[in-house]
């Protein structure tokens, strides 16, 4: 009788009804308790004065303001790749990982630690140093970018002047340890790699740093946080008012990660694995793992750059803010894993050329149209709804400009009808074949 | 005595990592690795520069040096391939350490006799400004705007130089290297 | 082989993009192949000798290990071949049986083909997966009848192994309903696709004359425009009973060839359809004696496989086994010409180029 | 605090090294390196003094050496372009970008 209510579909319901019930109330609870993190750091902080020195109480906080950040990395890293991997199974009617743990979530840790008992392998000719150094310094970057990231109001670890160059800078250090990585192993792949790495990333930083600067331009400041408070001040996201420094940003940026359509750096169809082709067991597991932490990191950086951070349309008052950035980080991530599941991989050249022919002179152009603006809405500030107009001008430019684009250069050419194949029999069938001359 | 806190340890860190990687890019024999352990030296000198509240200084310094000129300079090692790995002294290199010690002694001695007691930075503190970004902008482009337009025609000449003297074919090459003989 | 100005790579015997044990051995001055050899022998089994100690019924299953991506068509054409030497005439319900599977077996290579292309064009397998699922359909249609999905050894000397049991038609028939569907669904995926098109296009072309020349067939052949199909040309199986049509390409590069392919899958389900229309009741298979002895005689049997014209040349001297046997793979033939194409492209290029010839070690290295 | 001391001894140390590396060595790549930490040394001196200057009245003139720094920045880049671009020139020419080779 009992199991046989057990296994009543009316208890099933009712339970989730009161677990969904439960879980609402201590989710609210929950996130009255948590609504500001940066209570506990500045408690601690105090704490540490009051008892201690002044630096004790300063190296307390950031290390535990740096461990914060740390572990939401290490957190990131462990169920984004079950989520990279299941989702892109979607994507190919599979199931993905879903044997360890429940719906295969421990999947990224029996991965960890199968790539744990790996032999690592270095080659006989490899500059042994050189290449050890690599696969741990390469996340010195990936976790020093996240440092002035805007989490909430009052939660950010690095709240300094030069937010924007700080993440840019830092960044392109990524490019020679790439590259000591692709040097030291001594195959050609990994130099072909890492040579193409240099390349890409050399080339693409110019139109990321042309869009950040017309960012830094609109809003007048380098600061993260003041970014986000000039879009929610001014009621609107940088996202729609400068969309093309979106685009620019967005696809400059999966070069620079080397993510789907721009993942040429380990193409693994063609040079295998790129720079880290000689690496094994857990240090090629460090190189992906870093891969995919920077792919989580560009979603923070377009959510707070060009999303309007921790803001969403005052749903911030009820929910802790920080829950809004990670949501916007993780459907910026979903796009990127949307990119990868769709489309193939451009060719180096097509790429550079794009970069160099196409991507700067427009974002140049860009730049100076966006500073024109800039100086428009700063001189007739008394007039309401202006960044409104050019809201629309800009986007509707931009919608334009690529309708144009396709129109001229590519959909002329390659017309779907134009390239298909014709039938033997509409060309004078087999006959036809005789048409072919000077057969030696 | 030099009293212990934040500010110090992180003085004799940063210097000791600069002044250690720089010291072994003179040591050690391959190129690549102290070609890796300068790009630390520049890190390390950016890290000064934060400690001398210079911020933008300091991500500048990251970009251009140990973003941008290092890459420079790996593209000169891969496009001077196996001669060009090692990083042996020459002939000079007692000549050129002696030099270097007297220098070091020199700078000593002047150190040593300055009046330090000016210097201390408390006036600066007075000053009390938050972001060197805007003041250093309109010092760019006020006071030393015809520099700065200067350098960046150097820069633009600086590019365009580089190029036509990589591009330049070996008819080209020997007219300059004739010129430079004659002046010999 | 390598200069002072270039350095050398090997692409494979261990690369993805491959698509098996074969080696390439470039010469490349930056990301440009100034030189290539191809290194072929890595999965050589010796077929050919070996069928010399077996019977002719026993060689059918080295055919279906030759092309291991197109089993069926191999079986059919060894089995043509020695029907023709021993006059053994199979039932007209063997033969229509035969159609049916071989077309079968062409839409699961095709799909194989264009899908590993796209994914040497970089993508992430979606679109190979997508592929699978026809090919896995298929082949659940042989597990069926034959038990074995991969090497299925189903065809034989005068008719075909076993008898389809009944619900592989009502499957069948559901399967041929969404084909058409699905191939517009891939041409509206990958052929409008800027990023495909931009790898594949202009990318390994062949001429016409050089595709002669260099005696390519199948859709490598087709996609430079030149309209040759055994099965329109020297028909077998009556094949000059249906009616479908030949798709040739335009300009012969990579793309045209994936089109051709994509183009050939719909005209082999009309093929299908129709064989289906007209299966006639009756025997699937004539007795023959144990010990096949023919005449001494030799015979060039050529039938058109998915990847091209697949020839069986026989000597059989009158005993039970084969004196020689010859297997003229479409594959080995079409790889000639990559040398004359990657020379002077780029690595990409080449891999593209490579995955759109479409190669099956198993076949070069028989 | 540091005093104004340190600093001046680190930027002297690291000149000093960048003056040995930029004799010592035969690899022309190595010079170019000697001479960009030389320059690294000199930024170091102009930040430091910035930092400690007691002189200045107001904010603007605090930050000259800033300004010097950023100009020495451009003109390092510069700099290193076109050495580099002559490296692979010389290298191209003689086959080898040992000085001591060169000489003879």
């Amino acid at each position: 009788m009992i199991k046989k209510f057990f296994s009543n579909t009316l208890f099933i319901k009712l339970s989730i009804g009161f677990a969904t019930l439960i879980f609402l109330f201590a989710g609210y609870f929950i996130s009255k308790l948590l609504f500001d993190l940066s209570v506990f750091s500045e408690f601690i902080f105090n704490f540490f004065l009051e008892r201690f020195s002044y630096n004790l109480a300063y190296l307390a906080s950031s290390i535990i303001g740096a461990l914060g950040i740390i572990s939401f990395v290490g957190l990131v890293l462990l169920i984004g790749s079950w989520v990279e991997r299941r989702v892109i199974a979607r994507f190919q009617i599979r199931v993905g990982p879903n044997r360890v743990g429940p719906f295969g979530l421990l999947q990224p840790l029996a991965d960890a630690i199968k790539l744990m008992q790996k032999e690592v392998l270095v080659p006989d000719i490899a500059d042994k140093l050189l290449f050890l150094i690599p696969p741990v310094a390469i996340f010195l970057p990936a976790i020093l970018a996240w440092g002035p990231i805007p989490w909430g109001p009052n939660m950010s670890y690095l709240d300094i002047n030069v937010g924007i160059l700080y993440v840019f800078a830092v960044s392109s250090l990524t490019v020679p340890i790439i590259f000591f990585a692709g040097w030291s192993s001594m195959n050609h792949y990994a130099l072909l790699g890492s040579m193409r790495t240099v390349a890409m990333m050399v080339s693409y930083e110019i139109p990321v740093s042309l869009s950040l600067l017309s960012v830094a331009l609109v809003t007048g400041t380098l600061n993260f946080n003041e970014i986000v408070m000039w879009q929610s001040n001014n009621s609107i996201w940088l996202g729609l008012f400068i969309p093309f420094a979106l685009f620019t940003f967005f696809f400059a940026s999966t070069a620079e990660i080397n993510r789907t359509p721009n993942d040429i750096a380990e193409a693994e169809s063609e040079i295998v694995a790129g720079y880290h082709i000689e690496y094994s067991g857990m240090k090629a597991g460090l190189f992906m793992a870093v891969e995919l932490g920077n792919a989580v990191l560009l979603g923070a950086l377009i959510s707070s750059l060009f999303l309007n951070g921790w803001f969403l349309f005052g749903i911030e008052n009820l929910v802790p803010p920080y829950i809004i950035f990670i949501t916007k980080t993780v459907f910026i991530y979903l796009l990127l894993i949307w990119l990868r599941a769709t489309f193939p991989r451009f060719r180096l050249d097509q790429l550079m050329n794009f970069a160099w022919k196409t991507l700067i002179p427009a974002s140049i152009i860009h730049f100076f149209v966006v500073a024109i603006e800039v100086s428009i809405i700063s001189n007739f500030s008394e007039i309401p709804y202006l960044i409104v107009l050019f809201t629309v001008i800009n986007i509707s430019l931009v919608v334009l400009l690529a309708y144009l684009w396709g129109k001229i250069f590519h959909v002329q050419q390659y017309q779907p009808e134009k390239i298909q194949p014709r039938f033997a029999a509409s060309i004078g069938g087999l006959e036809a074949m005789k048409e072919v001359s000077s057969i030696d | 005595m030099i009293e212990v806190n934040i500010y110090n340890a992180a003085f004799l860190l940063f210097s000791m990592i600069t002044l250690l990687s720089a010291i072994g890019v003179a040591v050690i024999n391959s190129l690549m690795r102290s070609l890796f352990l300068l790009i630390i030296s520049f890190i390390g000198v950016a890290s000064l520069f934060v400690l001398l509240s210079a911020d933008f200084i300091a991500i500048a310094q990251l970009l251009i040096y140990a973003g941008s000129i290092s890459i420079l300079l790996l593209f000169a090692v891969m496009l001077t391939p196996e001669v060009s790995i090692n990083n042996q002294n020459s002939k000079y290199f007692l000549f050129a350490a002696l030099t270097g010690i007297l220098f070091t002694y020199i700078m000593f001695l002047f150190i040593s006799i300055f009046d330090i007691n000016q210097l201390t930075g408390l006036s600066l503190d007075k000053l009390n400004f938050s972001n060197t970004i805007d003041k250093i902008g309109t010092l760019l482009l006020g006071k030393y705007i015809i520099a700065f337009e200067l350098a960046s025609i150097l820069l633009l000449f600086a590019l365009i130089g580089a190029i036509s003297i990589v591009r330049s074919n070996e008819s080209d090459f020997n007219i300059v290297a004739t010129k430079i003989k004659g002046k010999k | 082989m390598a200069t002072e100005d270039t350095y050398e790579l090997n692409i494979g015997p261990q690369h993805p993009s491959t698509h098996g044990v074969f080696r390439i051995k470039v010469a490349m001055n930056g990301e440009t192949i100034e030189d290539l050899d191809m290194i072929v022998g890595y999965l050589h089994r010796s077929m050919e000798k070996l069928s010399e100690e077996r019977t002719f019924t026993q060689n059918i299953p080295f055919t279906d290990r030759a092309d291991y991506l197109a089993a069926m068509s191999n079986n059919l054409g060894y089995c043509l071949a020695i029907e023709k030497i021993a006059d053994v005439i199979p039932p007209q319900r063997a033969t229509v049986l035969r159609v049916i599977f071989a077309e079968l077996q062409r839409i699961a290579s095709h799909a194989m083909a264009n899908g590993t292309l796209v994914s040497d064009a970089g993508a992430w397998q979606t679109p190979l997966m997508y592929m699978f699922r026809e090919r896995e359909k298929i082949l659940d249609l042989f597990e069926m009848t034959c038990g074995a999905r991969l090497t299925t050894n189903y065809m034989r000397i005068g008719g075909v192994a076993f008898e389809p049991p009944d619900e592989f038609y009502a499957q069948l028939n559901s399967l041929l309903g969404e084909l058409p569907d699905r191939v517009d669904e891939y041409m509206e995926m990958l052929s409008e696709n800027e990023i495909f098109i931009a790898r594949t296009k202009n990318v390994g072309i062949i001429t016409p004359e050089d595709a002669i020349n260099a005696s390519l067939s199948g859709p490598a052949l087709r996609g430079s425009g030149v309209p040759w199909d055994l099965r329109k040309a020297e028909p077998y199986c009556g094949y000059e009973d249906y009616d479908f049509e030949i798709p040739v390409g335009n300009i012969g590069d990579s793309y045209d060839r994936f089109m051709v392919r994509l183009f050939e899958v719909k005209e082999s389900v009309k093929i299908i359809k129709q064989a289906l229309n007209i299966l006639p009741k009756g025997m699937h298979k004539t007795q023959i004696p144990l010990a096949l002895r023919p005449e001494p005689d030799q015979v060039y049997f050529r039938t058109e496989g998915p990847r091209g014209e697949l020839g069986y040349f026989v000597i059989t001297d009158g005993g039970p086994a084969p004196y020689r046997m010859h297997i003229r793979a479409p594959s080995f033939i079409n790889l000639s010409l990559l040398k004359k194409l990657a020379t002077g492209s780029s690595l990409p290029d080449a891999v593209v180029t490579l995955g759109s010839i479409d190669i099956v070690v198993g076949e070069i290295d028989r | 605090m540091v005093s104004l001391e340190a600093y001046l001894l680190v930027a002297s140390i690291l000149f000093a090294i960048g003056l040995f590396i930029a004799l010592g060595k035969r690899n022309l790549i190595s010079i170019v390196m000697g001479i960009e930490i030389m320059l690294n040394a000199i930024n170091l001196v102009a930040i430091s003094f910035a930092r400690y200057g007691s002189m200045f009245d107001n904010q603007i003139d605090a930050l000259a050496g800033h300004v010097l720094v950023i100009f020495i920045l451009t003109v390092a880049a510069a700099e290193a372009a076109i050495a580099l671009a002559l490296c692979v020139l010389v290298y191209r020419h003689f086959n080898t970008i040992n000085v001591s080779d060169m000489t003879s």
